[in-house]
């Protein structure tokens, strides 16, 4: 048996409050792929920042091939072969693409001058060999979160580390890209990098894994083989009990029909193609979930916002909604008219981090909470505890300021914002990204509930299987154009993925 | 505002306004003890009258201020709406009723429109900065930044054309001087005002919205917020209440001179309401905090009168300007966290340490500096047991591994 | 001085600009803008009626300067690219300032005649200006302290409140003051308000609490004066106080009409104004009887000043009486206040 | 700053330092056309020293500020900074050369040293300002704020102690003053303190980085980059430039007088760097564009001076204000979007309407406005035509349905 290249010993984190990590130990052996899985909140993150010396002050040690290693920075976990890919987002808009890719590691010529075109050109290779054509002299700005999150990869992989930790680095790409980056591991693992990965999704981390570490509420559970175990038992390890079946009960009978949208198109100045949706025209019943299917940038996300009245240009065509023509050019009309949007970039569209857990979740629904113009901070808080309890949010309260919540809870607030509005049609961009399994059995049952309370209700998602269970009807957009319509009993994954591409 | 600390004891004792109430005691005490003429015994009503007055003046405008901030902008503008609206509050009455102007008695009713004139000129100017920021799309420094340098000079501009060639228009009428400028009226209104305003933040609905606007705004907007509306709302405001403040002074000071009335104002206000806790980075901040920021600091200031005695006024700035990073500091952390922390830990740290010993020197040369010959040396050696005392505590820190920074 | 080949290069400055418009201008550039100025330019405008510039194609106007020495430096270089300045007459914001001194001399070598008006240059400077229209700052100091000397024969603890104790007329002034009221008078305190009124206020109601043995008020600065009485009146305190102020705003000449105000020095800027405009116009036609008129002994030393003299004013019934100033000469005057009025009314004044 | 469009002619003619070259154009033109004196045509050496001199003085520490600001931060100090600097030169020459400070020629090692003296103080200013941001922990608002007062009181306290009670310090040595106000000198001093700046910040390593933090903090501590350090650099360069200019103030004025000197500066430079392209949100401008903005601004302030001639400083704020205002839209947009947005689509849009027309007719009357007895009825006339005008265009845009709104 190998010696351990990490080696993770009683390791303790406590933020204010909360004990995010406790007494965990584990090794990770060389050259293996090891997942880590655990509930929202779990404390993976938390470990994984250890690990690359971004939190610096925790008890417990580290040993690196042996060694203690005490990192007092990203710089020195570096310099011992160790690169993370952050679940959130950490780029620089203002730089270009490349900039970023080797942001505090820049190519240089006499010592202290950028050298631009270098880096360019590596940058170039990086893409490419994630199957990715944009040009890297593009501000990283100007991308979507799905390409932004390729940046970040491209990024760690340009450190070519012996050790790379992966904090759910699919959560907001699509089957393709997915794909690619399996190729890109497996490039990875033949050159015997070791990987630590974290991903709510059961089938990548078993499509990928050699061994599976478990933690629950910062506590190491259990290390498996992935042979010897299954999903299942994964889920019971992280959840601690029997987690329900994933039956979430009879479809609610579909009733009149709710939205209309007629040819409904959004024009792209000084792009090539012109448009960034072209002619899409959909129906939705009460009690439906019409499912978007779609690779990175189909323009899933602008067809909500459109819809939503969000969207930087007005878009052309119509939006019905009970018969009434509606074409919202601000969020607040298509809130009155009944629609309700959860965006898919919770960090920047999303969380108020100045407001704690409560305010964050009666944000929406505060008229509820108010005797004419004056609030009753009795009625906000039954409202938000409701919202708490419903969606069962990890939270110590409604005090706690939202930054302190992991992410798929912060993601739960959110969705329960908008569950307060009591809206006719509900919106969903990705509802589930970096929501633990748990949490998303939960979040398909409340959308089926929903449903049934005659609730309709459009779902985008960057995972097929979640779309299948989802949706009654599943529309799939490629290039921004509608390019097929599937029900249920017709849709299939592959069905989908080659109208898709 | 770290909610982490759960018991309401805990909370009210790591709130800002708390510890700007005891920091405000201290000053108080200092005060007392440290002034030789001993005014906070002898003249107690006078002395709590005077920083009363300037409280109220400062936290009328410092307050408009203050939402603007919580809102996520920022207001630059208010000496120079100040200054524009004692003019335009004088122009109107010349307007209004000429011959009781000069003769010293103008008509209660031309008074009454002119305020409400002064006001609406107010509102007015609310909105070109809330147009410049949303429609235009202008950052609010920079648009406030203009109406800052293009107000004035339109009020000097304006002055000399209704006064027939004067440079400052002279309060017409004694008695209504006297009621505008009473003490007791202005605080009375002052009260009113920030009631109002407290109402607004914290148990208004559009109170709550504007915070959240603050926070983060794009997430707000798709909260279905109207924004605009807001920041609307939060620029008109701020520029009423600076317009207020212009008809008190006109009144106080007798005469309105555009060029120089209020000038730099509008830092006192930013300087209040961060004090009282408002971060500008938007989205955090109390009406409460900002008034106790404007009574701190008014009170510090008056301090320094008391204490230092002869030439104050040119030692005051340093004491303000110390006393701003202390208080901010002290607010913004726990007083323990204070302590715990590291400042002299790395490279920045050490290398501060002899520019804070040059200056302790030379601030002790300055205030006890009597003309005695070996005056120089006792600074130097301030300044060199300052350096010796910080260089310890350095040493100290990189010792303890339990670091702090954020 | 090279007034010749200044005359030629402002023919051909003028036969320039002619084309578009005829006008040469007479710019008097003060220190900072106050109501003092007003009546400065009172004069300016009378002068420039009475004379019948703008017949010949003058004009004489006041700039404002922002009461920093940048200021006046840019104006003055301002002034050396523009063709149509026939002569700049300036309060120097600090009399020994070189740079200012500096851009004089440089408009002076382009022709443009040069003169002081309410406060002179350096006597190193001087040179570089022809004349001096004005009062003696310091003199006007020492009058002020004589008159409270006389208000308290017995001396008194006082203050004297200031904007800004760097400028040259606040220098002299108290200097003047100082070492007129002797050492039965002490100075508790200097008050600085940077020309800011409501910090005026402040300074006045502070120092009257502080100190309580204070009996003396002197306001340096013509908005001071009006300062310190509102102060005095919140804490109805007259009795308490004798106050003595330069300049008259006008709310002060009304409100020592109230009695609130024991003694002002006034100076006289619509003259200031008037004989300054006089001399440059006389100068530019080369009418060298006017010149002789106004500066008799031109040439020898101080006969390039013209002095226009000191006003004290004082309430009707003030122990304050005429013969006390004579030792001053005749460049001081006593006017009880109604006299003060009369004479304000006579150029139409509201302040002086 | 878009760099979506590919064609590098595009991306020139949308740059920011192409729009303000265009405008500055427009602006000397104009002011050739308008001056009814034609200076810049009889004295254009003259007026060109003139403004390049205001240029240089202004870009010194524009360009510390831009830096600043583009990392991320801001600097409310530099005219407290100037004042200082200017204070301690000349405090600095007294202490080391008393006889030749009195009569009038200073050993050429002591102006040396002095001068060397002078921008270490500037930089262990800037080293004070790091310390509060990253050891304190301030917002750079706050820590600037408390040294533009500190600072300035400081040097005013200074000034008397080594003057012996005067409140100025007059510049000791004619030769030595000529020396450095010397515009060629200066003009040269500039260009090699722009390049390297240029350098720094569009070539090197250190310069990306600067840029980096500005733009996300986080994600350049995540990347392993030491943005304490940087901030260090940023302020140390801000507070040096400051001084430099302290020292060239000093000799060109002939004086120091610490508590008016530069007073309200820090604002320009801000506002210059804002013009020339800066984001106040960090992360992004450039040297170039602030240069430019620069002399932009100071070619406003003197096209003022030329065309109205007497009096102009009265209407120069008002002026500024407006430019300010459009060159910062113009710059930020491209000219089509300019046109084809919406400014009065919204309640905001008509309510500041009104606002517009009485500020032109005012303006009228302000500018134009004779003392003939229509003038008034001439103004209100204007003013109405703009209300009008402006409606027709809300109305246009109302009709149009293509905003353009963010
Ligand atoms: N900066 C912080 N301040 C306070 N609490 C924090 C902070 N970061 C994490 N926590 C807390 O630590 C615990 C673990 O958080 P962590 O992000 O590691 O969970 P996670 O397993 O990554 O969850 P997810 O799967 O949603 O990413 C959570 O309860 C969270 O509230
Ligand atoms: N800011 C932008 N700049 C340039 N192209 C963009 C931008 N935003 C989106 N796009 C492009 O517009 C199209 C729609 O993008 P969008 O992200 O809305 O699609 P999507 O299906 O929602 O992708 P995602 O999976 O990220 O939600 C894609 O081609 C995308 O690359
Ligand atoms: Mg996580
Ligand atoms: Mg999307």
């Amino acid at each position: 048996m190998t010696p351990p290249i990490i080696a993770i010993e009683k390791i303790s984190k406590r933020f204010g409050g909360t004990r995010a990590l406790h007494e965990v130990s584990f090794d990770v052996l060389p050259g293996e792929l090891h997942a880590i899985c655990g509930e929202n909140g779990a404390g993976k993150s938390t470990l994984m920042k250890i690990l690359s010396g971004v939190i610096t002050d925790y008890e417990g040690e580290l040993r690196i091939d042996g060694q203690t290693a005490r990192f007092s920075g990203t710089r020195d976990a570096e310099s011992v072969g160790i690169s993370i890919i952050h679940q959130e987002l950490n780029l620089v808009e203002q730089l270009s693409i490349a900039a970023n890719i080797f942001l505090g590691r820049e190519l240089r010529w006499g010592g202290v001058f950028c050298d631009d075109r270098a880096m360019e050109v590596a940058a170039t290779e990086l893409l490419k060999s994630l199957d990715c054509d944009i040009p890297p002299s593009r501000l990283a700005g100007s991308l979507r979160v799905g390409d932004q999150q390729l940046i970040e990869i491209a990024k760690a992989l340009s450190l070519n580390s012996r050790i790379l930790v992966m904090d759910e680095p699919t959560s907001a790409l699509t089957e393709a890209e997915v794909e690619r980056l399996y190729r890109v591991i497996a490039k990875l693992r033949s050159k015997g990098t070791t990987i630590l990965y974290i991903s709510h999704k059961m089938d990548e981390v078993f499509h990928l894994s050699d061994r599976i570490t478990v933690l629950r509420d910062g506590q190491f559970i259990a290390t498996r083989n992935a042979k010897e175990t299954n999903a299942g038992e994964i889920t019971k390890l992280m959840v601690g009990r029997d987690i329900e079946s994933l039956d979430l009960g009879p479809r609610s009978s579909r009733g009149k029909k709710v939205l209309e949208v007629r040819n409904l198109s959004l024009e792209w100045p000084g792009h090539a193609r012109g448009y960034r949706l072209k002619d899409i025209s959909l129906e939705l019943y009460q009690g439906e979930v019409l499912g978007i299917a779609g690779l990175m940038g189909a323009g899933r996300t602008e067809l909500l916002e459109c819809l939503f009245g969000a969207s930087s240009l007005p878009p052309t065509g119509e939006i019905i909604l009970d018969g009434v023509p509606i074409m919202p050019r601000h969020p607040s009309q298509a809130k009155r008219a009944g629609l309700a949007l959860v965006t898919e970039d919770r960090k920047r569209l999303g969380v108020f981090n100045s407001m704690n857990v409560g305010q964050n979740i009666s944000m929406c629904s505060l008229h509820e909470a108010a005797a004419g113009p004056l609030l009753s901070s009795s009625r906000e808080r039954r409202l938000s505890d409701s919202m708490v309890s419903k969606l069962r949010i990890k939270t110590a309260g409604l005090t706690p300021p939202i930054g302190s919540l992991s992410g798929g809870n912060q993601q739960k607030c959110i969705v329960g914002r908008w569950l307060l509005t009591h809206p006719k049609v509900l919106l969903l961009d990705d509802p589930t990204r970096g929501v633990d399994v748990g949490a998303k059995a939960e979040l398909y049952r409340i959308i089926r509930g929903l449903c049934s309370e005659g609730i309709a209700v459009i779902v985008t998602s960057s995972e097929l299987p979640e779309i299948l269970t989802l949706s009654d009807r599943i529309m799939v957009l490629n290039e921004g154009r509608q390019s097929a319509l599937f029900t249920r009993e017709e849709a299939t994954q592959s069905k989908i993925i080659q109208a898709a591409t | 505002m770290n909610n982490d600390s759960p018991s309401l004891l805990g909370r009210l004792w790591s709130s800002v306004e708390f510890k700007l109430i005891l920091s405000w005691l201290l000053v108080v005490i200092a005060t007392m003890v440290l002034d030789s003429n001993h005014t906070y015994w002898n003249a107690s009503a006078d002395s709590a009258q005077i920083v009363l007055r300037q409280t109220v003046l400062l936290g009328f405008f410092a307050l408009g201020s203050a939402i603007i901030v919580i809102s996520g902008g920022i207001d630059l503008s208010s000496g120079s709406v100040i200054a524009m609206s004692a003019t335009v509050f004088g122009s109107l009455m010349i307007v209004l009723d000429p011959e009781g102007f000069k003769a010293g008695h103008v008509y209660t009713t031309a008074v009454i429109l002119s305020i409400a004139g002064t006001l609406l000129v107010g509102a007015m100017v609310g909105t070109l900065h809330a147009w410049l920021i949303t429609s235009v799309g202008l950052p609010p420094f920079v648009a406030t930044l203009a109406t800052l340098v293009g107000l004035r000079s339109f009020s000097r501009g304006l002055t000399p054309t209704l006064t027939g060639g004067k440079s400052q228009i002279d309060f017409p009428d004694d008695n209504l001087r006297n009621a505008l400028k009473d003490v007791n009226t202005i605080t009375i209104l002052f009260i009113v005002f920030a009631l109002a305003l407290w109402f607004l933040m914290s148990r208004t609905v559009t109170g709550r919205h504007l915070q959240a606007m603050g926070g983060n705004e794009q997430a707000s907007k798709l909260s279905g917020i109207r924004t605009d509306r807001l920041k609307w709302l939060a620029y008109v405001i701020g520029a009423v209440s600076a317009s207020i403040v212009g008809i008190i002074f006109f009144a106080d000071q007798g005469s309105a001179k555009p060029d120089i009335m209020a000038r730099g104002y509008e830092l006192n206000a930013i300087a209040a309401s961060v004090i009282g806790g408002c971060s500008l980075q938007g989205g955090i901040g109390t009406i409460p905090g900002t008034i106790l920021g404007c009574l701190f600091l008014r009170t510090i200031i008056d301090a320094v009168q008391k204490i230092v005695g002869a030439g104050a006024d040119v030692f005051e700035g340093m004491i303000v300007g110390i006393v701003v990073v202390v208080a901010v500091t002290f607010s913004q952390r726990g007083t323990g966290k204070l302590i715990g922390k590291r400042y002299f830990s790395d490279e920045i740290g050490w290398s501060v340490i002899p520019t804070l010993g040059l200056l302790s020197g030379l601030a002790y040369l300055l205030f006890f500096g009597k003309r005695e010959w070996y005056a120089p040396y006792q600074a130097i050696l301030v300044g060199l047991i300052v350096i010796g005392a910080l260089a310890v505590r350095a040493v100290l820190e990189s010792r303890t591994n339990s670091s702090s920074r954020v | 001085s090279s007034t010749k080949t200044g005359t030629g290069t402002n023919g051909a400055g003028s036969a320039a600009s002619g084309t578009i418009s005829g006008t040469k201008r007479i710019v008097l550039l003060n220190n900072t803008d106050s109501p003092f100025w007003d009546a400065a330019r009172a004069g300016i405008k009378k002068a420039q009626n009475d004379l019948k510039l703008t017949d010949v194609g003058f004009t004489a106007s006041m700039d404002s300067n922002d009461g920093t020495e940048t200021g006046q430096i840019e104006k003055l270089r301002q002034y050396g690219t523009q063709s149509d300045i026939a002569a700049v007459i300036i309060s120097p914001i600090s009399a020994t300032n070189p740079a200012i001194a500096d851009e004089l001399k440089k408009l002076k070598a382009k022709g443009i005649t040069i003169g002081c008006f309410d406060s002179d240059l350096d006597a190193k400077y001087q040179q570089y200006r022809e004349f001096y229209v004005g009062t003696n700052n310091i003199a006007g100091g020492k009058v002020l302290g004589t008159a409270a000397k006389l208000l308290k024969p017995d001396g008194a603890p006082y203050v004297q409140f200031v904007g800004v104790d760097s400028q040259q007329n606040a220098i002299e002034r108290m200097d003047g003051f100082t070492s007129a009221v002797g050492d039965k008078f002490t100075q508790k305190d200097r008050k600085l308000d940077d020309a800011d009124r409501n910090r005026a206020r402040d300074n006045v109601r502070d120092v009257i609490t502080k100190y309580p043995d204070l009996s003396l008020l002197v306001g340096i600065w013509s908005y001071n004066a009006p300062a310190i009485v509102d102060v005095v009146k919140e804490k109805n305190a007259r009795d308490k106080f004798t106050i003595v102020t330069f300049d008259a705003e006008a709310i002060a000449i009304q409100q020592m009409q109230e009695g609130m105000i024991d003694a002002m020095v006034v100076q006289n800027p619509f003259a200031m104004g008037y004989e300054s405009v006089r001399y440059a116009f006389a100068k530019a036609k080369g009418d060298q009887d006017t010149l002789k008129s106004m500066f008799p002994n031109m040439g020898q030393p101080g006969g390039d000043i013209l002095d226009t003299g000191l006003k004290v004013v004082a309430p009707t019934g003030s122990p304050l009486k005429a013969e006390m100033f004579e030792s001053f000469g005749k460049s001081v005057e006593f006017l009880d206040l109604p006299a003060f009025q009369t004479w304000l009314k006579q150029y139409d004044l509201t302040s002086s």
